[in-house]
């Protein structure tokens, strides 16, 4: 018995580890982002809650926390309240076998990045109840845009996950990244190739311009989380930056060699790659326009799907040839 | 390009159509103004432009103001159908330009002038409901700014 | 097929562009400012709320007459000794004001002007519609100064 | 299977209907059957106001007419008013006229070309770069005549105000930073290709129904219409001016758009000819009160937004009879339901948005 709880007490505090860097996480993204549009738009963002603005998330939840919860009429009640736990919680179990560092991992599953992709695609039946449950014609249109656009984004997203795979030949996140001790994978062409997919496709997943069309102010008002007030609305929030941080996370542990560096400190490489990429997707959000419903599928299905299976055919070729 | 020219070429086709011709407008019968205004667009003048319609409240009758515009001449022709307060009703251009459409309810809107043939004269600018016609110069409201004290 | 790769490559490039726009404009020096710290400076033309000089007026009623909104209502009364008009009764009324400037065009004496304030914000309705110009403290909703250099 | 259509009350507050514009959109799925818009949220009545006021006092209102380019507005009804009275107004108030109407223009169709910008999803960015421009030209504004919005610069007979001694330098160099600013839009939105796959093709509106609907400005020369009220029947000296007039080639939405970013380059050269050309003397106009014309008179200028008409109609009081406002973006919108016909939701939202309508003056 006594064996059996003492193996639980260094997992649970890991997990506690963990959630307090997914809450501070979210909260220093939602700041760097607004931080990051100011500079870009010559403005000042955020300066009143403390030195350039650094507890500005902090009121924003407490603001989001004292919120009325307001439920609208007609809702499907049990699927309108447990939407936003059906996008949250996919979103802090995945990070389970994260590699912060080189002893920094909550459990090396062996089957780490497919755990992961698996988990992230459950938040797309939250993104869905959210929309139907709210019985609101624009959550509607936007829970059914969203659905759509993140299971066709999947295919390219695993294609381009597969590449590296087989290059590194492990499913293990701590194996792909001792992997890459010799040379980081996306130095190589073809996982090159595989690298600017996943990124597209990243962007995709995560609702984010220039595929945020489930929550097009211009037309849809706020998509699928317009009747979501007070903390509801926050975990969608949390949830969404959550899903930002996991994804260029994977980006980074896969293509740039996650906690790999020059010296010491593991976790620091790991945490540099992945806000590197955060700020260049958030640095694309602020630029580009908005593509329409059908030029995204037809650029998911047409083109990312093809050109990630001929990328998957030629590593194999070059695999095999090599050796 | 001057009136004289147009109410010409008007009175070679229709001699009884115009009521009176002034430097700056031609005021036209009621009875046939459509075949009129169908020769101006589609005859050698190309009134191809229906620039404007309104209404002018003479306290009596209502003028509806028509301005139509030629490209090919560079000129804007200013055509007037007088209407006695008895019936204000005239017919509707929306089949020679589809400008007059909206152009047309918004004169109804505000002068309460009828345009037969309409595909849909309801209120453009006012709730649906209102029954009064504001510009007309008999509408008045108490609480309406009265003009600046002389 | 070639054309759809040509399109595609053309479509990258125009996106890395459009990046290099907002990587300049990155560098840039914000334009904006804090506003309740640090408040701009009107210029000198500038239209704010109407203001007067009792003693340089002679109540010739031009301005309440060109007001378009009918904003200003003064009555005068011919004062013996002096054998000159004077004012008796000046009332504002903000909320009726468009500040389109007509009435310091037409002041004779130019006892009218407008002063450069632009926060005429207030709370009660009470504030804004009957200002009395003929007393010192005219615009009593009015908390900060009137005007106030910027702060850096 | 029999489906029932979904009926989407798009306004009359909403994100994207650039004012209070109440579209009743009728959805099959996302596409969009039919539509039918309802104004009149913003009908202040000013014809009726206009019955009331003198010709002086008219002029406050015109400037809430098209709120983004009230210099036009102004220019517009100075010029019916000299042209009833028999006034000419001196030749440096007409040049300075010159200089504010067509930096109003820029001003609008900086505006105008970044909300159509975000309504395509770019969010924010570009629209903060238009107006971070734009606050130059409304500074500018500022020091001459003393308001950021609504000018009541012109008086009929001249201008309230002469230019004051350092704003024409000041002039100078926003055209010289404007080139370069319009060198960035350039990268940030017109040749990139989201934006173009966006726009392209997308409400196409052929010569001939822009003429029959009424439809005039830059949404009429989008369709290849060479047609410039400034250039084929010059009014204020405009044919002392060489500038050119931009013309699109099929009358979509990206036309409508590249018209009006190259049509701010057209201003800006207007502009610095005029500056150049200032003549000396005294531009300034005393308030005149006695204005009492009789007989009527139709003047069109050249708005931003189109040929804004003032019909005027005088019977010897100080008050006009009649004063017809003939606003651009009324007839503009007519054409809205027969372009997004058959156009999905989002594509509704960019052609709305790529024609450029201000509700200040279709509702007057």
């Amino acid at each position: 018995m006594i064996g059996f709880v003492t193996s639980y007490i260094p997992l649970l505090l890991k997990g506690l580890a963990v959630l307090g860097f997914i809450a501070l996480s979210a909260m220093f993204l939602i700041w760097l982002e607004r931080k990051i549009s100011a500079k870009i738009q010559n403005r000042l963002g955020p300066m009143m809650t403390g030195p350039h603005g650094a507890f500005q998330s902090v009121a924003d939840t407490v603001k989001l926390l004292l919120k009325e919860n307001i439920m609208p009429t007609g809702a499907d009640t049990t699927i309108w309240w447990l939407a936003p736990f059906f996008v949250t919680v996919p979103a802090v179990v995945a990070f389970l076998c994260m590699p912060f560092g080189s002893h920094f991992i909550v459990h090396d599953l062996n089957v780490g990045i497919l755990f992961i992709c698996s988990i992230t695609s459950i938040s797309v039946i939250g993104v869905f109840m959210a929309g139907w449950g709210s019985n609101n014609k624009y959550s509607l249109l936007g829970g059914m845009r969203s659905a759509a656009q993140i299971v066709s984004y999947e295919v390219p997203l695993l294609l381009s996950v597969l590449v590296v795979i087989m290059e590194s030949g492990t499913l293990s996140m701590q194996g792909i990244v001792r992997a890459q001790e010799l040379g980081w994978f996306f130095l190589k062409p073809n996982v090159f190739i595989a690298f600017v997919i996943y990124l597209i496709s990243a962007t995709a997943e995560t609702n984010r311009v220039p595929f945020d069309i489930p929550e097009a102010e211009s037309e849809l008002v706020a998509g699928y989380h317009t009747e979501y007030s007070g903390m509801k609305f926050a975990m969608f929030f949390v949830a969404e930056y959550t899903n930002l941080f996991i994804v260029s996370a994977v980006a980074a542990t896969l293509f740039l060699g996650g906690w790999l560096g020059p010296f010491r400190p593991s976790m620091f490489w790991f945490l540099l790659k992945a806000y590197t990429i955060i700020a260049f997707l958030m640095w694309i959000r602020w630029t580009l326009p908005r593509v329409r419903m059908d030029q995204m599928m037809g650029f998911a299905w047409k083109f990312l799907v093809p050109v990630s299976l001929v990328n998957v055919l030629v590593t194999g070729w070059l695999l095999v040839v090599k050796g | 390009m001057e009136t004289a020219i147009v109410s010409k070429s008007i009175q070679e086709r229709f001699p009884d159509a115009i009521v009176e011709t002034k430097p700056e407008w031609i005021c036209l019968k009621k009875e046939i103004f459509t075949p009129v205004l169908q020769f101006l667009k589609t005859g050698h003048l190309a009134f191809i432009n229906l620039h404007c319609i309104t209404a002018v409240d003479r306290q009596g009758s209502v003028e509806v103001v028509y301005h139509l515009y030629s490209f090919e001449h560079k000129w804007m022709l200013t055509i007037k159908v007088i209407l006695l307060d008895s019936d204000l009703t005239i017919d509707s251009l929306t089949s020679l330009w589809s400008a007059a459409n909206w152009l047309e309810r918004e004169v109804f809107d505000l002068f309460g002038v009828k345009f037969t043939g309409h595909p849909d004269l309801r209120r453009i600018l006012n709730p649906d409901t209102w029954s009064e016609h504001p510009l007309r110069k008999d509408f008045k409201r108490d609480g309406f700014i009265p003009r600046p004290v002389r | 097929m070639l054309k759809e790769i040509y399109q595609i490559l053309i479509g990258f490039l125009s996106i890395l562009k459009g990046l290099g726009v907002t990587w300049k404009n990155i560098f840039r020096k914000p334009v904006t400012m804090e506003y309740p710290l640090d408040k701009p400076v009107m210029t000198a033309k500038h239209r704010g709320l109407v203001d007067l000089i009792p003693d340089k007026c002679i109540a010739c009623l031009q301005c309440s007459k060109i007001c378009p909104t009918a904003a200003l209502v003064v009555s005068g009364i011919m004062n013996p000794e002096t054998k000159k008009r004077a004012p008796d009764k000046f009332v504002y009324n903000t909320e009726l004001c468009c500040f389109c400037g007509l009435c310091e065009e037409i002041c004779p004496t130019s006892a009218l002007f407008m002063n450069k304030c632009y926060e005429i914000a207030c709370y009660q309705h009470a504030d804004l519609t009957p200002i009395d110009l003929l007393r010192s403290n005219k615009y009593q909703h009015l908390t900060s100064p009137r005007t106030r250099e910027r702060k850096k | 299977m029999d489906y029932e259509e979904l009926i989407i009350n798009m306004g009359p507050q909403h994100p994207s209907t650039h004012g209070v514009l109440y579209l009743e959109l009728k959805l099959d799925g996302e596409i969009v059957v039919d539509c039918r818009p309802n104004i009149g949220y913003l009908h202040r009545s000013i014809e009726k106001i206009a019955e009331n006021r003198t010709f002086v006092q008219f002029m406050p209102f015109t400037d809430r007419l098209d709120y983004l380019a009230s210099m036009n507005n102004n220019l517009g009804f100075c010029l019916t008013m000299e042209k009833l009275l028999q006034i000419e107004a001196p030749a440096r108030a007409q040049y300075l006229r010159v200089i504010m109407a067509e930096l109003n223009r820029v001003a609008s169709h900086l505006f105008a070309v970044s909300t159509f910008a975000q309504d395509l999803g770019a969010y924010a960015t570009p629209l903060f770069y238009a107006l971070r421009d734009r606050e130059k030209i409304v500074q500018i504004f500022d020091q001459i005549c003393g308001q950021r919005l609504t000018y009541n610069y012109m008086r009929i007979g001249g201008v309230s105000a002469d230019i004051p001694v350092g704003v024409d330098q000041l002039i100078r160099d926003f055209i010289i930073y404007e080139r370069q600013m319009m060198a960035e839009y350039d990268d940030l939105l017109t040749n990139n290709v989201i934006f173009r796959a966006r726009s392209k093709m997308i409400g196409v509106l052929s010569k001939e129904s822009a003429i029959d609907h009424g439809v005039t400005g830059p949404n009429l020369r989008a369709s290849g219409f060479k047609w410039d009220l400034r250039k084929d029947e010059p009014y204020l000296m405009y044919d002392q001016f060489d500038f050119n007039v931009p013309v699109g080639k099929n009358g979509d939405s990206w036309d409508r758009y590249n018209v009006r970013m190259l049509e701010i380059m057209e201003s800006l050269k207007i502009i610095e000819q005029a500056l150049n050309g200032l003549p000396e003397g005294d531009p300034v106009a005393k308030i005149n009160k006695a204005y009492r014309p009789t007989g009527e008179i139709y003047v069109r200028t050249e708005n931003p937004r189109g040929e804004l008409g003032f019909y005027v109609v005088g019977d010897g009081n100080p008050f006009p009879y009649r004063l017809k406002i003939r606003a651009p973006s009324f007839s503009n919108l007519s054409v809205l339901t027969s372009l997004i016909r058959g156009l999905n939701i989002s594509d509704a939202v960019c052609v709305l948005g790529s024609l450029d309508v201000v509700m200040g003056e279709i509702d007057r």
